[in-house]
């Protein structure tokens, strides 16, 4: 049901990357010779217990950590850094600017790249912040909104953008029921007409089927590949229904039965 | 407790549309109490000491400052030493937004400015007396040249633990939007360390008043037109020591207004509007 | 500097010792003797500076061409530059007094170890040296260092004040004119000496100096202001209340005129570039190891403008 | 980029096993380059000036340091000034610490604490002479009492605003567990600012140094066993710059080390160990 | 099947608590008029969109926010402040301080307390951190952790302390569905085990039902209450079945469609 481009080509490689952080007994290796092709207009779903990696291999993707092997490619080049063709929506609270409105924060990056009129930015801030249910503090500073609404200003600070890819770390984690089902829809239906390719997080099983069209597994301590599988045929209609159901069960055992040797035991 | 956490608590106070009102102007009954207790013990314990010729009362001091500001001219000299210092103010500041932006690009850069921060910010300005004399000669040029010394390096180094303390995400989204270089400094870094740089200012504030007082001395005057340096100088030689505190309360009432109408109000249209600082 | 003739720059600093200072820029003297030398447009900046370091500092960078302070850091500059460095004229010659608030100090003998002595800066100032000199009379040569544990550092202005509020450590001070007089109006404070009873006689202990250099690449401008000097040190001797209410106007001085006056009549005081008793400091400088040139005589370090004055 | 997200960046940099070695060692070899470097530039300027009494240059001064340490006493006067700076430094410290707990409990401490700052921060230490001559006569009180004044303002305005910056939550958290007092300063607001406080300290100890050099000269001696300052003053006064040069190189030497060990290894076992600063 | 005293007498008690928030164009009311007592052992949910107040009405209890008007109770006495005997696990991430270790943080609290032996203290911190799966990183700071990591730990943090009343900001929201599900046992078996009482947040419906003993439902703008409901006789033996889907569907309904009037537009 998801309009997919049928010859789609490679819009970025992760290419057995590993990543370590530094610490005073040395590096901590944080994720393992993990490996994904994510092609043009599709949406790739990292899922994996806590701790296991999913923020680092996003923030890798962003251009912010190096790999310690292996290699990140964009359009086939190295990554090199940052980059506002891939903007990305930060697991944290704190990712708004303080010193800006929740309007400036979203005109934000607009006014960066100066591609449209003062006129236009507005608009086109307003109208995704009303999107996202923050039309009544348009002009209230970060530090007065709860922690849903300083999430939701951030995806809208994402979504104006029209960058090619969107790298988005549990952004619907802190939202009530009907605001995350209403904007996964408005994700997936912006994804339809704009045709950004995307990499999410989601500690949901569930919303990582309905939005994305593959899943990429991952084992904790560190990251690894479990598998990779395929959730293009499912979407907003297959909702409550038994093979939607089937498929959640099955990721959530592949997930949490299959490696009891690597998981940490959780009681006792 | 009220008072620690503050903030939040005032926010519901019973007072509803009068509560900005109320706290202004009870922040001004305050200050003006804390003023009055000041000169209060300033009097008393200059009458304890009686000793008018080292340590004047208050009052003597008020009677001296309203005699010079009338007779001789305090207020020209204070504006005479205000603009040099203003203009030294602004060439430090900006000087070090300039070296600080550099070493934000460069990792050689910010070892130089920090090795030259720690090397000269505990040099004394008698320090700088003969290479400055060397290079600029008297007057003005000299004189900015000890101000921005007094001034360049705690401002910098203000500006450069400000940066280091920029938190993680806010730098990670200025450079996913593509921003660096002076870009990311200005657009980032600078509002994103406001309050440390707010310190720096205040801090540098005090310093280029200190040092400016005590380099009009040296540097002197080539006419009559001395600063407020000068007319401290002047006074003490000729033992008006009341006339002396009337100069240096000059340099006290500036401060206030400075510190308690500028400086406050750039916090309180910034930082504190972006709940940065309590 | 190899400035064209026409420019000079003198510092001067506080009091009424440089009164020649004030009244050479009152009547324009260096203007009206450049003319007569046949300099037209001779320009004439002052500096306020103060402390001996900051003008020497100021001489030698270039900055003022005429400098003018004690005999002790002009000799130590006429030392350290292989005597480029040369005096114009003396000030005045004035008496420098040890006053005391201690009724029980008669003589330096009488100096315990509490008793602190003010100076403007101990060891260099012309106060200083003439407090060893006079440690080296009272307790015989090789003693000069002998009160050196009571001196401190203080500005004339601190050093009076605190004589005058007779509650700190500090009981004596050798002070300056006008300091010295204000304190001893004071009932409570007497005098121990005066520099001229050490030194056998009026002594003049500031001076104008300036560099050989300058002096060679401004001949005219250099006789110009020596004369005015000159003229002015007459004018004052021949005029001394007019001389005193020149100092008020152009110091804007709140002085008390009457009190000026009394400065400048003051029989101990006389205003003449003839330097007194000079080369008694470049000698004890010498003796003492402070200075290591050797002068055989005054004029090894004055200007030969001065030579045929019976100066010392 | 690399050196902007630096921190993150470098968390994978190639070399695994060595690479704290190999940054402490490229740390090291960066500060000995920039400090040839700045050497290299005084010996230019000063030999391009030709004005060895005026401005020595760097070899000339190596020379008279070298001399002042072996016959004159340079380290004993050092120590002599370093342990009355010591003194001044932790005595304000921990006035300033009292002082802005105290300011953390009532608002009326808090606003007389703020407009003292503002009072004194800008009086240059002689306006303290006479009134410090005062009471506390001549010698190490007078010479403390000045150094306090150059230290506690500054370091306390530090301090306030790092207390005022600290986190909402973290602040929410201590009073959760029933902190308050000095209780709750001590365990979480001085942690919280430590970035803050530790600039403060650095400020705090290049004015020391600053307010030091030249207070020695009033109230430091009385008798042969001068500081620093002291040594710098009588050289200064018989024109032999390159020993107050060497002395002012000492004040150098103290502040680079003091700064780049001590204040470094306490940055990096506090606020770079904890993330609060890159 | 919940162990509930049956006298139980009121702990604390929210009276016609009103919260305003001051903003520069005078205050903003953020909670209007929400009453509710909750008694020893039980253990109640607040429920509703994002922004609609249940941060604030938490901080309230927990004493860091002055009613505008309206009381709190704690045991009949109005509340004055902050203490430990109500803990809260904050719903941001910096809530860890960040100059301790994990370790130190779990520490932190019974430190404080002093009641227990500096061995007692360790070891009752290391065995909450092992029951949420954080042995690993003991000694690690807090800047090293994940999002989830960091929640965990404050969860570890107010678990220790035996607190009569917990309150919990969403403390789940940045969890995998296995260490969730895991975690929202152990919290039952501990309020069984001591019988603590605990004021809940959080945005899943189904978490509400089976952690709560009542939840409460709030409208947004200003925060208000819909209405209240008992789930007491809900528990993970009912997890899946069709009763625990009818009422999650039915409390879904009551928030999300039964006030149209008040809720902003989504979408447009
Ligand atoms: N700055 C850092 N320094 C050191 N280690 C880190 C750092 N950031 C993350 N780690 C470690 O890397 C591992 C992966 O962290 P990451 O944030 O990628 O996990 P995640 O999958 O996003 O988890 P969550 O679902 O809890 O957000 C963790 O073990 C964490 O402790
Ligand atoms: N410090 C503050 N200053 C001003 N307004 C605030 C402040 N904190 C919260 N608010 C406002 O109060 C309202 C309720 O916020 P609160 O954080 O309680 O919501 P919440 O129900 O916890 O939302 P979420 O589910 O998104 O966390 C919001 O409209 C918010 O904008
Ligand atoms: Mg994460
Ligand atoms: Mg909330």
């Amino acid at each position: 049901m998801l309009a997919r481009d049928p010859v789609a080509s490679t819009v970025f490689e992760v290419d057995r990357l590993t990543l370590d952080y530094p610490s005073a007994k040395g590096p901590v290796r944080a994720v393992e010779d993990v490996s994904f092709e994510v092609a043009g207009g599709e949406r790739l779903v990292l899922l994996g217990p806590s701790g296991c990696g999913k923020s680092s291999i996003l923030k890798a993707v962003a251009g912010f950590l190096k790999p310690a092997s292996g290699a990140i490619r964009m359009h086939g080049q190295p990554v090199r850094g940052p980059g506002p063709d891939r903007i990305v929506v930060f697991q944290e609270f704190d990712q708004l600017l303080p010193w800006k409105t929740v309007r400036q924060n979203v005109e934000f990056p607009l006014r960066l790249a100066g591609r449209l009129s003062r006129a236009e930015v507005r608009e086109r801030a307003d109208s995704a912040l009303r999107k996202v249910g923050l039309a009544r503090v348009l002009d209230s500073f970060p530090h007065t909104l709860s922690g849903g609404m300083k999430q939701r200003a951030a995806i809208a600070r994402a979504l104006v953008t029209d960058a090619d890819v969107l790298l988005m770390d549990e952004p619907f984690a802190a939202l009530d029921a009907m605001t995350r089902s209403q904007l996964q829809r408005d994700l997936l239906e912006l994804a339809e007409e704009i045709g950004f390719t995307l990499l999410f997080v989601t500690h949901s099983i569930e919303e990582a089927i309905l939005i994305g069209t593959r899943l990429h597994l991952l084992s904790p301590h560190p990251g690894r590949t479990i598998t990779s599988l395929s959730t293009a045929e499912f979407g907003y209609a297959d909702l409550g229904s038994r093979r939607l159901e089937t498929l959640s069960r099955e990721v959530h055992d592949i997930l949490f039965s299959r490696q009891p040797a690597q998981e940490e035991a959780l009681h006792g | 407790m009220a008072e620690v956490s503050g903030r939040i608590l005032q926010a519901a106070a019973p007072e509803r549309s009068t509560w900005i009102d109320w706290l202004r102007g009870s922040a001004l009954v305050r200050k003006v109490l804390v003023l009055v207790l000041l000169a209060a013990v300033w009097e008393a314990a200059a009458r304890f000491s009686a000793q008018p010729i080292l340590f004047p009362s208050f009052l003597e001091t008020a009677r001296a400052f309203i005699e010079a500001l009338l007779k001789e001219n305090l207020l020209s000299a204070s504006w005479t030493s205000l603009s040099v210092l203003i203009k030294g103010y602004v060439i430090a500041i900006a000087g070090a937004f300039v070296f600080v932006s550099l070493a934000m690009a460069s990792r050689f850069v910010r070892e130089l400015l920090q090795t030259l921060i720690s090397m000269f910010n505990p040099l004394p300005a008698i320090a700088l007396l003969p290479v400055a004399m060397l290079w600029f000669g008297l007057g003005e040029t000299s004189l900015l040249v000890v101000l921005v010394h007094a001034v360049l390096w705690p401002f910098a180094l203000a500006t450069l633990s400000g940066f280091d303390g920029v938190p993680e995400t806010q730098r990670l989204v200025g450079r996913n939007y593509g921003l660096r270089g002076p870009a990311y400094v200005v657009r980032i870094l600078i509002p994103a360390a406001l309050p440390s740089i707010l310190y720096g200012m205040k801090i540098a504030w005090a310093f280029a008043w200190r040092t400016l007082i005590a380099a009009e001395l040296v540097f002197g005057v080539s006419s009559s037109n001395g600063g407020l340096g000068w007319f401290i100088f002047r006074n003490r030689n000729e033992l008006f020591t009341d006339k002396v505190f009337a100069g240096l309360a000059m340099v006290i009432i500036i401060g206030l207004v400075v510190e308690g109408i500028l400086f406050r109000i750039v916090e309180t249209v910034t930082v504190r509007r972006w709940g940065m600082q309590r | 500097t190899a400035q064209a003739e026409g420019l000079i720059r003198i510092s001067q600093q506080f009091g009424t010792l440089y009164l020649p200072l004030h009244v050479i820029r009152d009547q324009n003297l260096i203007e009206k003797h450049a003319k007569v030398l046949g300099l037209n447009d001779v320009k004439v900046e002052w500096a306020q500076l103060s402390g001996g370091d900051a003008i020497n500092a100021a001489l030698l960078s270039g900055s003022i061409d005429i400098a003018a302070a004690g005999i002790g850091p002009f000799l130590t500059l006429w030392d350290r530059t292989q005597g480029s460095v040369k005096i114009v004229a003396g000030l005045a010659n004035q008496p420098n007094y040890l006053v005391t608030n201690n009724p029980n100090i008669k003589t330096l003998k009488d100096f315990k170890p509490t008793d602190k002595i003010a100076l403007p800066a101990v060891g260099v100032s012309v106060q200083a040296r003439i407090l060893q000199m006079a440690a080296e009379k009272e307790f015989g040569p090789g003693n000069q260092n002998k009160l050196d544990n009571n001196t401190v550092t203080l500005a004339h202005p601190d050093a009076t004040a605190a004589l005058l509020s007779g509650s700190t450590e500090i009981t004596a001070h050798l002070s300056n004119t006008p300091f010295q007089e204000q304190a001893l109006k004071d009932p409570k404070i007497h005098k121990v000496f005066s520099s001229y009873d050490i030194l056998g006689g009026a002594v003049t202990p500031t001076y104008l100096y300036a560099t050989t250099k300058w002096q060679a690449e401004n001949p005219k401008t250099f006789q110009a202001f020596f004369d005015a000097v000159k003229e002015a040190s007459a004018w004052i001797e021949a005029n001394k209340k007019a001389a005193a209410e020149t100092y008020i106007r152009v110091e804007k001085s709140k002085l008390e005129p009457a009190f000026v006056q009394s400065l400048i009549e003051s029989p101990d005081s006389k205003f003449t570039v003839v330097p007194a008793k000079s080369f008694a400091f470049a000698d004890f400088l010498y003796r003492t190891g402070a200075i290591k040139r050797k002068a055989e005589s005054w004029k090894d370090y004055t200007f030969d403008t001065l030579h045929a004055e019976s100066g010392s």
